[in-house]
């Protein structure tokens, strides 16, 4: 049952060539963004819900964040997308130093967002700006509007899933980068890193989403 | 070339690491099996346990509480535990890389993972159990639920936990069915109980995230007190309905559409005829998957949404029927001008064709508002579903069970007990049942744990059939397990009932170790029994 | 046809109780016809063709389709369920759609016990009073959890949401009592949740009403606690012969006068008149170890002279007992 | 592995331009005032975005359209998702307008906290009441 000498160690047994194996991964991995993206999408459901049904609070609660930061985070984690898809282009080139230093830089930029996000939930926890019935901010602007709780709730609730995210996708490339590093994954097979390169820009492109939802409309 | 033939799955390689760290989809299909049989049978427990405090009105063995906590765990177990992994996770493992010609699934490592996973979501909920049990049903409708002192928390995380699994499953599936088949076995090639794993597991995969995400917004909303579905904190629980209800109409399908898929496996290879409308049962499946994303609402018709809503979810609830009624008609018309055997797998069958008929047009009545106004969350409801979910999964599960035994296992069971034990389980499913029809026409309500003298008489029939049903799958089911004692092998070229796929022409019963000796060549359609004699090896 | 109703159904009292029925009827005869079809064509087929004894295994044959068959099976379910569906929203639209003259009734579910607010300011607990012929609109809503309010009669329910209103309405055409029940799951004592519809001719009801309150003025304490232990559904929860139910026994309690009760957090404190004013007023506060704290309070539905009643009854209990 | 599709480097650097150009744009644009529009805007310009990335950065424009599929699958049941709950959660009071909208506007917890100023500090009794004033006039 083994396969002849001239197929590759990587190739599980189950498959034919590496086409099939390369191709059927891809796929498994588009069905699990598919999940990802409804999971998500059940948040995105009660925002476009209570958005409906409180528009003035919403428009009242999203002056309290901060523009700049949620700008911030949106350039870095663009730039770390670039980086991830050139991480993936450089292998495939054949450069793996130019592939590893292109992965440090995609760690690197996550780290920072999720700094950016940590000031930013520290300010919030600071005034009281906090998910349901820990909120207690009752500044000027937002006094006279109807339970701006739940603004806060689905804010932190989404952003704190996809804060998740960006921390499993650090995980994940920090193992990119062992395995690079370790010439495991080469321009013969790097398909963990496409697939985690796929991942990664799910996280961008769901941010591309929450930062006008939350800081700008 | 003797001694390789002599290998199969369930004796090589040996030891019990071998099977607890197995990438072999059998393996892992078996160990599904008997997880989801022990489960059934705890689900079973329970059910029997509601009945006899049902069998008279007044708190005779359990108080209210108990009651509670059991019909609770009841649905819960049965829906999660049991229904939803038993026929894609046990038998889809089992069989659909052998109907692809296949060495085994796409991602056989995520396979083992979602088994596992599936087991600690298990944990959780006999954990739920150990502390005290749950008692919000097992549609932890808001505020109930984010009030009730009983242990919420980790029996949500256990179905967060499962859904996973379940998630993992479809997508293994799908990947699997796309890419994994032998060169020659196009779509329209294939057997239709990969058709059917086919719609299970897009449903799985679309729908199973938002139960995921409903659980966490519970949990947190007991935790946090968010007040997304809390309408003490501005929350809505209409709102948690929609979200509830988008996973849990869909998971309907989940559990129904695999036992589709038995049913048109059955019943052509049964009757040696080629299976009466395949392309229609075929995109059928795949449409009623699709609709089934479209009509959950019919579920919430006395919740006070909107009227629009209300005719909208009416309507199309509708369009599920239609394609359903089809289906039952093309399995009926399978057997014209064939060969039946009145076998175990086709008995069965043929109660299930019975069984879900009735299920399904009592859906109709359901369906109507101004009917289901009258009938919402009475005994009528808990009879529908039931009719659907036991005469037809659990129906088609048994029939399936007894229809690859032989294949999975090697051996054969009684058969005439085994068909004494489906006339049981036929007789004492209605004796069951049919009487919560009328209680709930009477306005019994559900979920009650003691009733009125007026429904009396009705319960205590439902109760004592309920007793026969039980004994009846007792009995099937050790049937088919003394079938394992010492020297009952079944020659391994064995095809009892003469099936014409894959796993039947062109493997061992048991399965070699590795599916097939060699990747098997298609010669011929799934049900070409109008072209091909394939001798059953077990005449009657 | 009468008597299959009188078999299946509870009786019809509302307006569209019949209608709705024919519905049921409508859909359950051309059920019969095609469950019909589905069994017997089962069996005919099955049995037709059947592997007898002897026979040969032999290629069968190939046919798998007909065009008029699943012409026919496609286009005879869709009528009948384009009639049952148009006629489903028809007689929807008739149970929601409230006239201009209904009476309005506010209910109120409260785990586990029904309220029900006249228009005229009277109050009743368990027991709505309804004036025959007359529309009577049902403006629902809850205190805690989801509970719906189900006539079985009127062949109309809706749940009561926490926080908002729904509606519901019926016109009764007949004089009686029947049941309330309440449909939607709500703990403990959701099977016990049950109330009365009373429905009376229009000018016995306008005398009711008018009465509502009224006549406890004159009645002693203990009586009218007797009359109030039902009348404000403690019946659901307190037994009077000593059994716990959800919670204590009143005839316990009473026995127990004068005595330490032991809370669950382990205080205690002496059972007097003013630990059960308390107790029902404020039934969170302390709760008897061994229960649950699931009692709602009953701050403003019950005066003090109905709490004194309720206390005068209480303690009587034991006094009874003792005979 | 090395027939696939390797996508020029100045093809991922103008997406990533294209990127940053939206992001600006739609932070520019929300400094005005579009009514309703606003929404309307913003979600476009990020719709744009997000099929910017998932069509170079992800390679869906190159990929088998099996994945493609997949991906605008999962769109499509999301947008059953909202839509049909909208169709109850937006047309609620049709025919009762008593079930139009919640009982209290308001969860009972806000009538405890004090009022804050932009810091989150209880503001004294006297400007509270001050304040609780001028909203009446709104």
């Amino acid at each position: 049952m083994s396969h002849d000498n001239s197929s590759p160690k990587f190739l599980q047994h189950h498959f034919h060539d590496v086409e099939q194996q390369y191709e059927t991964a891809k796929l498994g991995m588009w069905a699990f963004i598919l999940t990802e993206v409804l999971t998500f999408g059940g948040l995105f459901v009660a925002y476009v819900v209570y958005r409906s049904w409180y528009p003035e609070m919403f428009v009242g609660a999203n002056l309290l964040l901060d523009v700049n930061k949620g700008l911030l985070n949106t350039i870095v984690l663009i730039t770390s997308s670039l980086t991830m898809v050139l991480a993936v282009w450089a292998i495939q080139k054949k450069n793996q130093k130019l592939s590893l230093f292109m992965l440090i830089a995609t760690f690197l930029f996550a780290f920072m967002f999720l700094g950016i996000k940590y000031l930013e939930y520290s300010h919030k926890f600071e005034v009281g700006q906090l998910p349901g019935e820990y909120y207690s901010y009752m500044g000027p602007e937002i006094a006279h509007l109807n339970n701006p709780h739940i603004f806060f709730s689905i804010y932190f609730i989404m952003t704190g899933l996809h804060g998740l995210h960006v921390a499993i996708g650090m995980g994940l490339i920090a193992w990119l980068i062992y395995a690079t590093a370790k010439g495991n994954l080469n321009s013969e097979y790097y398909t963990p890193m496409e697939m985690i390169g796929i991942f990664w820009h799910l996280v961008d492109l769901i941010w591309i989403y929450l930062f006008p939802l939350f800081y700008l409309i | 070339m003797a001694e390789n033939q002599k290998q199969n799955y369930l004796t090589h390689p040996k030891g019990i690491m071998s099977w607890l760290l197995t990438l072999d989809h059998k393996r892992i299909g078996l160990m599904y099996l008997f997880g989801g049989i022990a489960f059934f049978f705890l689900g079973g427990v329970l059910a029997l346990g509601m009945r006899l405090e049902l069998a008279a009105p007044g708190n005779d063995f359990v108080s209210n509480d108990t009651y509670n906590n059991m019909y609770t765990l009841h649905g819960a177990i049965m829906i999660f535990l049991f229904i939803i992994p038993a026929i894609p996770g046990a038998l889809g493992n089992i069989l659909l890389p052998l109907m692809l010609g296949a060495k085994d699934v796409a991602f056989p490592r995520l396979n083992l993972a979602s088994f596992y996973i599936y087991t600690v979501g298990a944990l959780f909920v006999m954990y739920t159990i150990i502390s005290g049990g749950v008692d919000t049903g097992w549609t932890f409708y808001t505020p109930y639920s984010t009030t009730s002192t009983s242990n919420v928390i980790p029996m949500t995380m256990g179905i967060f936990v499962i859904g996973f699994s379940s998630i993992l499953t479809g997508l293994n599936f799908i990947a699997t069915i796309h890419k994994m088949r032998i060169p020659g076995l196009t779509w329209y090639k294939l057997p239709l109980f990969v058709w059917a794993l086919y719609g299970t597991s897009l449903v799985q995969i679309t729908a199973t995230p938002v139960i995921a995400i409903t659980m966490v917004l519970l949990i947190l909303e007991r935790l946090l007190g968010i007040g997304i579905f809390d309408p003490a904190l501005g929350g809505d629980p209409v709102l948690y309905q929609h979200f509830f209800w988008f996973y849990s109409h869909p998971a309907v399908y989940i559990m129904i559409l695999p036992a589709f898929g038995i049913i048109s496996e059955i019943i052509p290879v049964h009757s040696r005829k080629k299976v009466w409308g395949y392309k229609f049962i075929a995109f059928s499946t795949l449409s009623i998957a699709f609709i089934g994303f479209l009509v959950w609402g019919h579920h919430m018709f006395t919740s006070g949404q909107s009227v629009f809503s209300q005719i909208v979810f009416s309507f199309i609830t509708y369009f599920v029927g239609i394609p359903t009624g089809v289906k039952i008609f093309s399995w009926m018309l399978t057997m014209y001008k064939g060969q039946v055997s009145f076998t175990p797998p086709m008995l069965y069958a043929l109660s299930f064709l019975f069984l879900f008929t009735i299920g399904g047009l009592t859906g109709i009545f359901l369906g109507a508002v101004a009917l289901d106004i009258h009938l919402h969350d009475t005994y009528f409801v808990v009879a529908h579903f039931h009719y659907v979910m036991q005469g037809g999964t659990i129906i088609a599960f048994l029939g399936g069970l007894h229809h690859w035994w032989p294949k999975s296992m090697g051996t054969m069971y009684n058969q005439t007990v085994a068909n004494i034990c489906c006339l049981g389980v036929f007789l004492g499913f209605n004796g069951t049942f049919f009487p919560q029809f009328l209680l709930g026409l009477r306005g019994m309500p559900r979920r009650y744990a003691t009733y009125d003298q007026q429904y009396a008489e009705l319960h205590n029939y439902s109760s004592f059939w309920s007793g026969i049903l039980g004994l009846s799958i007792f009995i099937s089911i050790m049937n088919l397990l003394w079938s394992l004692r010492k020297n009952n092998k079944l020659d391994p070229g064995t095809n009892p009932w003469g099936g014409m796929t894959l796993e039947w022409t062109h493997t061992t019963s048991p399965p070699h170790p590795h599916n097939f000796e060699e990747e098997p060549v298609l010669e011929h359609g799934p049900y070409d029994y109008d072209k091909v004699i394939v001798e059953p090896t077990f005449k009657k | 046809m009468d008597r299959l109703t009188e078999y299946l159904f509870p009786k019809q009292v509302s307006t569209f109780a019949a209608d709705i029925d024919n519905l049921f009827y409508f859909i359950f005869y051309s059920s019969i016809v095609l469950f019909a079809i589905v069994v017997l064509g089962m069996m005919y087929l099955a049995i037709k063709y059947r592997f007898k004894k002897g026979d040969e295994v032999r290629l069968t044959s190939s046919k798998d389709h007909s065009n008029i068959l699943e012409a026919l099976f496609f286009i005879v379910p869709l009528i009948l369920v384009s009639i049952t569906f148009v006629w489903g929203i028809k007689s929807y639209l008739q149970m929601i759609i409230v006239p201009d003259d209904a009476i309005e009734i506010k209910v109120t579910g409260q785990s586990w016990f029904w309220t029900f607010d006249y228009p005229d300011g009277g109050t009743t607990l368990n027991e709505l009073v309804v004036p025959s012929n007359t529309p009577i609109k049902i403006v629902l809503s809850s205190k805690d959890v989801l509970h719906s309010f189900f006539i079985p009669v009127m062949r109309t329910k809706m749940d009561c949401l926490p926080n908002r209103y729904n509606v519901m309405w019926f016109d009764a055409q007949e004089e009686g009592v029947y049941d309330i029940l309440c449909t939607e799951y709500c703990g403990t004592g959701h099977s016990q949740m049950g109330a009365k519809v009373i429905v009376m001719k229009p000018a016995q009801y306008e005398a009711y009403v008018a009465e509502l309150g009224s006549d406890d003025e004159n009645i002693p304490l203990d009586e009218l606690g007797a009359k109030l232990y039902t009348k404000k559904a403690c019946n659901t929860c307190h037994t009077l012969d000593g059994s716990a139910l959800v919670g204590p026994s009143y005839l316990q309690t009473s026995q127990m006068w004068g005595q330490e009760r032991v809370f669950d957090d382990g205080s205690s404190t002496v059972i007097d008149d003013n630990y059960i004013r308390s107790s029902i007023l404020e039934p969170q506060t302390q709760i008897v170890a061994g229960y649950q704290g699931v009692m709602p309070t009953y701050q403003g539905l019950l005066n003090d002279r109905e709490l004194d009643a309720l206390i005068a009854f209480l303690k009587s209990l034991q006094e009874d007992s003792q005979i | 592995m090395s027939e696939h599709h390797i996508t020029p480097l100045k093809t991922y650097l103008a997406v990533a331009g294209t990127l940053f150009f939206l992001t600006a744009v739609t932070v520019w644009v929300s400094y005005f005032d579009f009514g309703s529009f606003n929404i309307v805007i913003a979600m476009g310009v990020a719709t744009l975005k997000a099929s910017i990335v998932a069509l170079f950065f992800m390679h869906l424009l190159w990929d088998d359209k099996k994945n493609l599929t997949m991906f605008v699958m999962s769109l499509m049941f999301l947008g059953i998702f909202i839509t049909v709950t909208l169709l109850d959660t937006g047309f609620r009071g049709g025919v009762n307008s008593e079930v139009e909208s919640p009982i209290n506007n308001r969860a009972a917890f806000y009538d405890s906290l004090p009022l804050t100023d932009t810091h989150g500090h209880p503001v004294d009794e006297h400007s509270a009441d001050h304040h609780g004033e001028d909203e009446d006039h709104h």
